[in-house]
């Protein structure tokens, strides 16, 4: 019953967030000096054009009827179109979100396997050598600007993996076969997940290490200890579990920076995800593709908050009361 | 905390007043003592002292001006420009010293900001509690799960690209983590028996709020301050290297993103991005390291361990005194 | 405690506190489902009808478990928590509704001692600043001599001699006896009538109880009404003039200290009596132990709200809810809630 | 007299305090424990006792370290530190720890924290394992099918007999209870101590429980010790302690216990104890003595047999030392 309850409450919390998101959506972008058209930078956007715009995107209506209006064509899939390809906003997103999906993926699980392991490690072994050299390491890795990590990565790795985009232009032309692509493909994620990686990897891993610090301060431990349990059970059986449950929390809401990382990150690589995709519409100005990117990056991220709400369940049994 | 005493003074054991040393947890010194006694703080606030040093003393330190071109472009490392040059010819280790005036700025700035709205946020939900407390959780909370980066590309597009609209559009963003640490332990300092016992004298709520919570709260928000001036100037480079810096000043991400631009990667200059990266990497490592230091000192909980793979060690029996 | 200094009698000395029927709830949050699906709303009844009177120079014991209400009904008296029904009247003025100005003038003549000395002085502030902030909040004491000279006074009161040791120490560096002394200093600097003790000396060691139990008895003995919660009926028994026992929300049982203890007339007080443990191994008592806890104050038993524990109920006692009386043969002032008494 | 199941010999135990220098929590304690027996250490907040028993179960945090023997039926478990304990952790000495609200996990089932240790030291697995749990579980006092719940939907009476119930899962020949009521109502505190001496008995299992309440100790023990700044100052049967105190601590210790009939005035000890971090110079507790004497101050009494065959260490004890004053 009380499970109910918070399943409930959750659900509410994440349905309000996402009103809220796309009612943020619309006044930012009405909230600007001028209007969304005044500022448009592209080679064919003449005078006449903007007026068009204006009158297409209604920017001649009241506020109230621009918002019931912005309201109506997103709840039929209808973000309007891009300034500067005059194609849907949603066609032009789709495709990007589905490349940025499986880079972001693999730099997560990167980071999350091996931060978790260094940080069971560093707070098990806490004081030694080997916690020491991993907190320099967590640290200096959680201190490096992204874009810069991507950056030096690049220079790094020139001539060994593909340093843009997300396929090989030639390897169309050879008839490849699936083994091919697939590895064409990875290739030209791993610098870019890398990156990622490595950033979150130096966050998960001081998470994991304070919370499991905390977990192992508790008198449960000092309770399975007298019960005779070695250390790797206490840890893995008793202390890591509950710290799961902070990590959990935390991990979910790092998700907001993954967003950030995919932006920086498929800037510095030309990966063609929707963070270039943001990138893009920020350098032309294009407002109706930079406010359906920012839509949709908020929604991911207030779904896998969602998720880890209904982790966190699993995890603490108390979380109901 | 703890109930199973294992160590000593675990257990409050009453001390004898003659013998402790005066100071302690006197007045606010908790942040002097954390400096003090962790090596970590240490290095990490004499780092950060000395890089404001330098932004202070720019112009006396910097051998040519930031706009000064002094050879061609793209210039290796050498004895006289020993970061090199950039694609415009100007030394690059002037432009990294002048660069960290803007980025100190915007870091403290942006993070007084955000310690100013976080603080006063966490304060009243934290002490009154109640409606108040689940109204500014809910806002917070909205806050926190809009993704950071894109609202700030967005709101920097829409509003431009001054040096105080960045200020104020990173404060704004980042306030929410303080907001919760901050209401966090006040909560907990409200249920304190000292506060109770403040309001059960009559004491006013400002009163409490200022002379019993706000002291009590003060190291971590200080703690949390410091960590948010990292996270400000990680805002900033990521904003500049979105062509969203204030175009007229130098800063750290600025650097970072004329680099990639000017295509520094393909005629292989590593020393025209390298350095300001590492600058930023330096800062926000001082701050991680000093924030975190304070953060743990008041965290009684990470003391005690009760799991460690260094075990008791055993050890002779002392001699018996001669009776 | 010698037998003399006690007033043995209730008759003489003005009453200063009068508390009547006081009730205070809290109610239980039902969530979201549970207000959908029109579940009743629930309360806590933390305080279900309690009545008593301290009067100037006694000092009146709370005993009871938790969950039994006294710490609520003593917080209630403060108007820490907003009592529900009753009424409290502090030297015939009636207080259970005033706000603003009078109730922080009654928080004048009424004050708290906490139950943990190590927490209930802010770190931060010297002992000087401690004493010092009643007078400050309320505007007393006027100069900073004459400050100085009350709390001096106030830290010799509460035995801390000589002040000049303590005036200028942190509370870490006392011991946790001389952090009572000085709560207990802080509470006296605005010369108050009635003091309101939770739980003063369960945190302390054995060692220093005595002294602060002492100090109270000596405050008590210049004219002042103590309330005392506490669930030590050892304690009860040596320090208190008149102890009431609580079950649940109510006072069962109400009488002389002496009185209750030799001659307990509940059923409850019976039992507890009977499993405190005493010092004499030799004198091995029969304890009475009840089966179970304390019910959870939500679902409070119809009748007496004993009778599912009690040894000795009757079928009547399922549905009577007894009020207190004078049981047949006792002594004067002695009342017990049981219609078996 | 048989060999004793529990024998103490000479134990220290000192913490690397993180300012610099040390604690001498434990200064040198000795005792022997038969079987069955019922033993109580008895001191105030700091004196020692706590961490005398988790020292003999080795659980000692790595600040800490120890000198002296521990032998369980003869053989010395601290002789190799944490190597030579652990097997006897729990199969042979288990504990009931201070606040049971905290020696669960919360995040996992009672039965299953219960059941651990059985599959740990290979006592019973699956089936048999949760049979024993149940039986365990009916045993303290709390329905079998309760195993499944988690600790946060006990109270804090249910959490300490399913602490119990969990003690006794090896069938331990020693059972050490730190503190086990505390936290406790008066009528819990009493179902669970007559449920610990039910135990005792039932079992042969010795008992010692650790506790500054002196009542408790009285009521449940037949011998205990009075600890005071690391040492063992008195020990003996209780009756003889309360009856025939023949060290001052002891005496004043029960002055100042309130008793439910006994209207005599209970009196506070003044002063505090000493601190242990450095070296004590002659008795521990001559400063808050009320017959402190001449070589008090300077010579530290030793632990020594009196005429009511029990030991205490005072020198109020040595007639030659009392004459010469």
């Amino acid at each position: 019953m009380r499970g109910a309850d918070y399943f409930l409450k959750r659900t509410l919390f994440a349905l309000v967030t996402v009103f809220v998101a796309i009612t943020l959506n619309f006044i930012i972008f009405r909230a600007t000096p001028g209007d969304a058209v005044t500022g448009l930078r592209c080679q064919f956007c003449t005078v006449e054009f903007k007026d068009q715009l204006r009158a297409e995107l209604g920017l001649d209506k009241s506020k109230w009827e621009q918002y019931v209006i912005y309201l109506q064509s997103l709840a039929e899939g209808d973000m309007g179109r891009s300034f500067v390809t005059r194609e849907p906003v949603v066609d032009e997103l789709i495709d990007p979100l589905l490349n940025t999906l499986p880079m972001i993926a693999l730099g997560t699980a990167f980071s999350i396997v091996f931060g978790i392991l260094s940080g069971v490690v560093a707070a098990w072994r806490r004081g030694t050598f080997l916690d020491w050299g991993n907190l320099s390491f967590s640290l200096l890795f959680y201190s490096l600007p992204t874009q810069w990590l991507g950056l030096m990565l690049l220079i790094v790795f020139a001539g060994t993996l593909p340093a843009s985009g997300i396929a090989d232009p030639f390897l169309a032309f050879t008839d490849p076969s699936w083994w091919d692509t697939f590895v064409d493909r990875l290739e030209h994620m791993i610098l870019p997940a890398a990156t990622i990686g490595i950033v979150l990897y130096g966050e998960y891993a001081l998470i994991v290490r304070s919370s499991l610090m905390e977990a192992l301060s508790e008198d449960y431990v000092l309770t399975a200890r007298a019960k005779g349990l070695r250390n790797w059970a206490i840890v893995w059986r008793h202390a890591f579990r509950a710290s799961l449950l902070p990590v959990a929390t935390l991990i979910a809401l790092s998700l907001g920076y993954l967003v950030a990382g995919a932006i920086l990150v498929e800037a510095v690589f030309s990966y063609p995800g929707i963070g270039l995709v943001t990138y893009d519409a920020v350098t032309e100005r294009d407002y109706p593709v930079l406010q359906g990117a920012f839509l949709i990056l908020t929604l991911s991220v207030v779904f896998a908050n969602y998720l880890a709400d209904l982790l966190y369940f699993k995890l603490d049994p108390r979380v109901a009361e | 905390m703890s109930t199973i005493a294992s160590g000593p003074g675990a257990a409050g054991a009453p001390t004898d007043p003659s013998d402790v040393p005066g100071g302690g947890r006197g007045r606010g010194g908790v942040v002097w003592s954390v400096l003090r006694s962790r090596p970590q703080a240490a290095i990490g606030g004499t780092v950060l002292v000395l890089t404001i040093l330098v932004a202070v003393f720019a112009p006396l330190l910097a051998p040519y001006g930031p706009r000064e071109k002094v050879g061609p472009p793209f210039a290796p490392p050498s004895s006289a420009y020993p970061l090199g040059l950039d694609d415009g010819g100007v030394d690059m280790l002037s432009l990294i010293i002048y660069g960290s005036r803007v980025s100190l700025v915007v870091g403290f700035a942006a993070a007084a900001v955000a310690m100013l709205i976080g603080g006063s946020v966490g304060i009243l939900a934290g002490y009154f509690g109640g409606k108040t407390d689940i109204t500014l959780m809910r806002v917070t909370d909205y806050f926190l799960v809009i993704p950071d980066v894109p609202l700030m590309i967005v709101i920097a597009a829409i509003w431009g690209r001054s040096l105080t609209n960045i200020i104020i559009i990173i404060g704004v963003i980042y306030w929410t983590g303080t907001a919760r640490i901050i209401r966090a332990q006040v909560k907990s300092v409200r249920e304190r028996v000292y506060v109770r016992r403040a309001q059960a004298l009559g004491a006013s709520d400002s009163r409490i709020i200022f002379r019993h919570v706000l002291p009590q709260v003060a190291p971590l928000l200080v703690a949390n301050t410091v960590l948010t001036v990292a996270v400000a100037i990680f805002a900033e480079t990521a904003l500049a290297f979105l062509g969203l810096g204030d175009p007229s000043l130098i800063s750290w991400g600025r650097l970072i993103e004329n680099a990639f631009v000017s295509n520094a990667i393909t005629v292989d200059a590593w020393w025209a991005i390298a350095p300001p990266g590492i600058a930023v990497a330096v800062v926000i490592l001082a701050c991680t390291m000093l924030g975190t230091a304070i953060e743990d000192a008041l965290n009684p909980r990470l003391r005690v361990g009760h799991l460690s793979v260094r075990r008791f060690r055993l050890r002779p029996l002392p001699a018996k005194d001669p009776q | 405690m010698s037998e003399e200094g006690r007033p043995r009698s209730d008759d003489g000395r003005p009453p200063l506190l009068e508390v009547e029927n006081l009730v205070a709830r809290f109610a239980v949050p039902r969530g979201v489902v549970g207000a959908f699906r029109g579940r009743p709303k629930l309360a806590v009844r933390a305080v279900d009808g309690v009545s008593f009177i301290v009067r100037e120079g006694e000092l009146l014991a709370l005993v009871g478990e938790s969950g039994s209400g006294k710490t609520t009904t003593a917080q209630s008296i403060l108007r820490l928590v907003k009592p529900e029904a009753g009424t409290i009247r502090f030297r015939g003025d009636d207080i259970t509704g005033i706000s603003g100005r009078e109730l922080r003038a009654l928080r004048r003549h009424v004050q708290l001692i906490f139950q943990d000395p190590y927490e209930s002085l802010d770190p931060r502030f010297r002992v000087r600043a401690t004493i010092e902030e009643p007078l400050l909040v309320h505007g007393e004491g006027g100069g900073k001599a004459d400050r100085d000279r009350l709390v001096r006074e106030a830290l010799e009161r509460a035995g801390l001699t000589p002040p000049e040791l303590f005036l200028e120490r942190y509370p870490h560096e006392l011991s946790g006896g001389q952090r009572q002394r000085v709560a207990i200093a802080a509470s006296l600097a605005l010369s108050p009538e009635l003091l309101v003790a939770d739980e003063p000396v369960s945190m302390l060691d054995v060692s220093v109880r005595a002294g602060i139990l002492s100090l109270l008895d000596e405050l008590r003995r210049s004219g002042l009404g103590i309330l005392m919660i506490t669930h030590d009926l050892s304690t009860a028994a040596h320090f208190a003039d008149r102890i009431a026992v609580m079950y649940l929300g109510r006072i069962v049982e109400e009488g002389p200290a002496r009185e209750v203890v030799h001659n307990p007339r509940h059923p409850y007080t019976k039992a507890l009596l009977s499993v405190v443990p005493q010092r004499d191994p030799r004198r091995q008592t029969q304890p009475e132990i009840l089966r179970g806890e304390t019910p959870n104050p939500v679902n409070i038993p119809p009748g007496c709200r004993f009778n599912p524990r009690c040894p000795i109920a009757i079928p009547e006692c399922r549905t009577t809810d007894p009020d207190l009386r004078v049981p047949a043969g006792a002594k004067r002032g002695h009342q017990a809630a049981c219609i078996r008494a | 007299m048989t060999e004793p199941v529990l024998a103490v010999e000479d134990l220290h135990v000192w913490f690397d305090l993180e300012q610099g220098g040390e604690l001498h929590a434990v200064q040198g304690v000795s005792l022997a424990l038969q079987t069955g027996e019922r033993f109580g250490f008895v001191g105030e907040s700091g004196c020692g006792k706590t961490t005398t028993i988790l020292a003999l179960m080795g659980l000692l945090p790595s600040s800490a370290s120890v000198a002296g023997r521990v032998l369980l039926e003869g053989e010395d478990i601290l002789a190799d530190g944490e190597e030579s304990v652990s097997p006897h952790r729990w199969t042979d000495i288990a504990m009931v720890f201070q606040g049971a609200m905290n020696a669960f996990n919360p995040v996992k089932r009672v039965g299953e924290q219960i059941a651990e240790p059985m599959k740990l030291h290979e006592i019973a697995e699956g089936r048999t394992a949760r049979r024993q749990v149940g039986e365990l579980l009916e045993r303290v006092g709390i329905p079998a099918a309760r195993a499944s719940s988690y600790p946060h939907e006990f109270s804090g009476g249910m959490r300490q007999r399913a602490a119990i119930a969990m003690a006794l899962a090896c069938k331990p020949k020693v059972l050490l209870a730190d503190e086990p009521t505390t936290a406790l109502d008066v009528m819990v505190q009493a179902q669970i101590l007559q449920l610990l001496i039910g135990l005792a008995d039932d079992f042969g299992l010795t008992l010692v429980l650790v506790t500054h309440d002196l009542p408790i100790v009285a009521q449940v023990c037949s011998r205990a010790a009075v600890m005071y700044a690391g040492e063992i100052v008195e020990i003996g049967a209780t009756d003889t302690l309360y009856h025939d105190p023949r060290h001052p601590y002891t005496r004043l210790l029960f002055a100042a216990t309130p008793d439910l009939y006994d209207e005599e005035p209970v009196l506070s000890i003044p002063g505090t104890p000493p601190r242990l971090d450095r070296e004590l110079v002659g008795c521990p507790f001559a400063p808050r003595c009320d017959r402190a004497f001449a070589p008090c101050d300077r010579v530290k009494p030793r632990l020594v047999a009196t005429d009511t065959g029990h030991s205490a260490a005072c020198h109020l004890n040595d007639p030659a030392l009392k004459a010469a004053s």
